[in-house]
């Protein structure tokens, strides 16, 4: 087995359509890692960097045995469940941010905004899982109050993982898509 | 002549509430800390820092001698013991009094007559306190047996020397004895260098209900409230409020002259608390014992009465009179006092040792937090586990509840497990909100289910 | 309707302050952060924080539409500018109404018509109070020149676009002028993202006193005192006291009714700040323009009065009406804020930047610490260099300055220089102790003093 | 030249009587290093160590320029200045700080209390400066409270240092004494 587009393209459709939580191939010196909970690189990577201080984790306030129902403060203990995890990027909890990638060039959104597949709905995804992309191409648009911020790939690839779903909010930072420049 | 430079012999929060106590009367602070408090918040703070041993509180803050030399060698006027260690020691007031520094506190005198559980007992019988039944200082196990029996059981064991749950056991029955007596005895010897115990009746489903008082040095005693201090598990304190709820106005004026009362008649000078086993159904109390000191829960008198205990003991100490007389003292809103330990309740409540590598306490204007942690402080293994007391208030009792859950979820620590999450959950559960608990309802009640409930979480999860 | 979840759209001690009343007020906190702030204080003290951009201003705070998108994508119903930044900018106030999401402040209607400095001083001169004389907005130099030259040297270019000293230039002569019509206008566009400046007339030997006013949708307009803000340098501020001290009670009163008539007439809703500039000798006072934003030196207002003006600014926003009446704020006291900068004054104030190793602010009863600072936290270099606010307060001004003094002595800071030092010989002074500085006595008399004693302690030692 | 003992002595002798700051003296393999002032290293062991924050210097708030004359608030700038550098050992501040010896084994206060170098006043000291001393024999008295704790070299050498001044107060883990072994 070479690691070859195709190839990945068909590992990554396995693993999207498969229930399982995370993947390894190893070929040659090529090494593909999916999964669907946040690597530990990646974690690291989407959570909130302090330059010399800790992520800003919380205490979760309503642990198993709460009985909730804490209406004094504004903040339910749904809520602080919801905001838990340091207010990092909010695709880190989302569906979609399960599948992280390991090899490959990660883009990340120019600016806090909404995430964008494609240029207007209904109109076709700029690219697709396992799509060829050429340098300067765009991948995504992240929309900030109606100006449309185009981010186009720095290299040539193949896309092996959008890690935000359409229309997402999206973060400055954030990875939102992956091109293997070795595909 | 008010005091001009005070050894604070403690450590943790409370050498940092008598720094900043300090710092508010404009006298010098001096930290006597062990080596691995040189990095200390309170050391960062006080005015001067004096290293007078090794980790072991034994050859350190448990050091007469050393504590003693620490003040004599900086030349302290005055001594401030803080709570734990060595602060309900006569030997230190009496020494301090011999080596002409100010021991901010009862005299050796004074303590020894509030701090004896038989004579503090008798001077309540005398004053005509409803008391709970105990013994003077018990010898050996056989005479702890012979009265247990005429007590009845269940009993509960205690420490002569020093109050905070150190030493203290409940025996059900005769056939625990020996194993109780064997444990309180050790712990009592390690937490304050002295093992002697005594005996109490136990009360079934009482609350624990204290009331804080303050003498001069003229004669003026006031009480500054009441405490509810109900909510422990094995004897130490999780949470405390002030006042005391759903207490009777005729109990609650009881409680407070009974407190007057006695340490009227001790001549004592400082701060003080009277403790009372209340029953809630008969509305009635009985007196406990007397603890000569500052104790952890002060904030939430302070924070109902506007009343500074810490400022009060330091200016009693140097021979001013009280600030305030008693009509000028009145509870306004309700105050909860959270203790946050480095312990992990899943784990038996371990101690988490280690580096606190984020401490964010959460700021609110109804939030104090006392506390000497830090980013980048390390918790030693050497102490007890207090990170912090959280003290929240409102207009009422559901204000401050809810107030404090707030607080708690809004509390970042990483780096070292807290007791957070289960204090949150304690103060979320129904009985706590409506103050249907007792002093082992913790363990009773609330930790079983606590615990079956967390392991349904995980296995659901 | 009171507001749900706010966005913060600033950053350091004013983020910090505004997450503590949004946790007062039981509302939710969105910080916007910039990359290295991600681990700020603020960010983790917030509910949620949401990074907008990289570390330069212009494509973060200073991005008008990255912080209204963090403000829609985080389900935000209200934004808090906090000062600095967008908070004095029309725009945003216009494109929050148009997105629906609540602007704390005034309407951007208001805004103009009281940060547009032509319209506020014809309002003034409308409402018969008396104004310091300007100029409107200058397209050029050369209009510059000829505007100079009618009011009459020294003259003051500020910025139009917003306050703190950015901007600001004093010029003595014509031949001055242009450098200093450059610098003014590349440091506005550089703070403010706008160049455009204005003239006005310079009076020496004057003193600032602004007034805090507080203004609700039902047309309430009270004051919240007045403050001295006389010791800048540069024109940025470096001590500020509530009240001015030394002024006749009838000069407190007419500013105090001049700043809420002016209010009034604007149609405001939020805090708002009107200054003025005082001649002591002659008892007068000139109006120079209203700050329509929350202001650094706040907390000496909220201290002597007990106003929270941030939580009054997040309850108008909220469509509440104001929770105080004039007649119920009363000053008490006095109080002194002194910025703390991560600059080194002798090397010209020149920012220091770095890991901040250890920070521990002294802790008292009358001491407040505004911050973002923590140990372990690292100054960026990107942003202005205030770390921490101390506001120390006591029964009158002179107790106050004592406080402050003794606070400043015990700040424990280390890894980067601040401005500390220079502030206690500052507040030691003489002149300042009696109150005889003007808004150039730090420049003119203090500087030069302080930098020869300097040199001379080195040479001796 | 050799470093024997007496040659030590000799050194050691001509420093005390000479005015000069620091001396250094290589020989071979030894090197021989003592300054009045601290010496950086000496400096760091004497200063007070924090686990895992830093020590804790002070803001001295009484700068040159000062007017000084604050008595509110019980400390005046000069009580400030004399506890500056952050509550460390008294003697670190003290005249006998500077005579600090890079070489030799340091012998540390075991206790808060003060510092005797003879059994009683009047009698002669334990030991003098480029005396030699035993293992186990007494090099000073820590007085606790009228307990006079006996302080033993842990080693046979010379005493190349003596840091505290005869009555001064010490803390737990100042170092007192410093003997040579190699001498």
């Amino acid at each position: 087995m070479e690691m070859t587009p195709e190839t990945i393209r068909a590992l990554l459709d396995a693993f999207e359509r498969s229930d399982w939580r995370e993947m390894v191939v190893e070929v040659g010196e090529d090494r593909l890692h999916v999964s669907r909970d946040p690597l530990p690189a990646e974690a690291a990577a989407l959570a909130p960097q302090a330059p010399s201080s800790p992520t800003a984790a919380r205490f979760d306030g309503a642990p198993a045995a709460s009985a909730g129902g804490d209406a004094v403060g504004g903040t339910t203990p749904e809520e602080a469940s919801a905001t838990a995890g340091g207010g990092g990027s909010p695709a880190a909890t989302g569906p979609a941010a399960g599948a992280a990638l390991a090899t490959g060039t990660r883009i990340e959104s120019p600016s806090v905004g909404l995430f964008w597949r494609a240029p207007s709905p209904g109109a076709p995804p700029f690219v697709e899982l396992g799509g060829r992309v050429a340098a300067g191409e765009t991948v995504a648009i992240v929309e900030v109050m109606k100006l449309m911020n185009h981010v186009a790939s720095p290299v040539d690839g193949v896309v092996t993982a959008i890690l935000v779903e359409n229309g997402e909010a999206v973060e400055f930072g954030q990875p939102i898509v992956v091109v293997d420049p070795e595909g | 002549m008010a005091l001009r430079r005070l050894l604070i012999a403690n450590r943790g929060e409370i050498a940092v509430r008598i720094v900043k106590a300090c710092f508010d009367e404009g006298i010098e602070s001096v930290l006597a800390v062990s080596e691995p408090d040189r990095g200390s918040l309170g050391a960062q703070l006080a005015d001067k820092v004096v290293c007078i041993g090794p980790a072991a509180a034994a050859e350190s803050y448990l050091d007469l001698d050393r504590v003693l030399a620490a003040a004599k060698t900086t030349g302290c006027d005055a001594l401030h013991p803080g709570y734990g260690f060595l602060s309900e020691r006569p030997e230190l007031a009496a020494a301090c009094e011999e080596e002409g520094v100010i021991f901010v506190g009862p005299s050796a005198a004074a303590m020894r007559r509030s701090g004896d559980k038989a004579t503090a007992r008798a001077l309540a019988r005398e004053l005509g306190v409803p008391i709970n039944e105990g013994s003077e200082v018990i010898a050996s196990e056989a005479d702890a047996r012979r009265v247990a029996a005429a007590i009845g059981y269940p009993v509960l064991l205690k420490a002569a020397a020093g109050g905070g749950g150190r030493g203290m056991r409940m025996v059900e029955s005769e056939a625990e004895l020996a194993a109780a007596w064997a444990q309180a005895h050790g712990e009592a010897e390690a937490a304050f260098g002295d093992g002697r115990l005594f005996l109490e009746r136990y009360v079934r489903h009482a609350r624990h209900v204290e009331v804080q008082v303050l003498g001069d040095a003229a004669g003026n005693v006031v009480h500054v409230g009441n405490r509810d201090c109900t909510l422990q598990r094995r004897y130490q304190k999780l949470v405390e409020e002030a006042p005391a709820h759903g207490l009777s106005a005729a109990l609650e004026r009881e409680l407070g002259e009974a407190a007057v009362r006695l340490i009227a008649a001790l001549d004592y000078t400082g701060a003080a608390t009277c403790e009372f086993l209340v029953d809630p159904e008969r509305e009635s109390a009985g007196f406990l014992e007397i603890n000569a000191r500052l104790q952890v829960e002060h904030p939430v008198s302070e924070v109902v009465t506007g009343v500074d205990v810490v400022r009060e003991m330091l200016r009693i100490a140097g021979g001013e009179g009280l600030s305030v007389g008693q009509e000028e003292i009145a509870g306004s809103g309700h105050a909860i006092e959270v203790r946050i330990n480095a312990e992990s309740p899943p784990r038996e409540f371990a101690p988490t040792p280690g580096l606190v590598t984020q401490w964010a306490p959460p700021q609110g204007s109804d939030v104090r937090v006392d506390t000497a942690c830090f980013p980048g402080w390390t918790v030693p293994p050497y102490y007890d586990s207090l990170l912090a007391k959280l003290i929240c208030s409102g207009p009422d009792r559901e204000a401050a509840l809810a107030r404090t859950r707030q607080a708690l979820r809004h509390l970042r620590v990483q780096g070292v497990e807290t007791t957070a999450g289960f204090a949150f959950d304690l103060l979320a559960h129904p009985d706590v909100v409506a103050g249907r608990v007792h002093t082992r309802w913790v363990e009773e009640t609330f930790l079983p289910e606590w615990s079956d409930a967390r392991e349904a979480a995980a296995e659901a999860a």
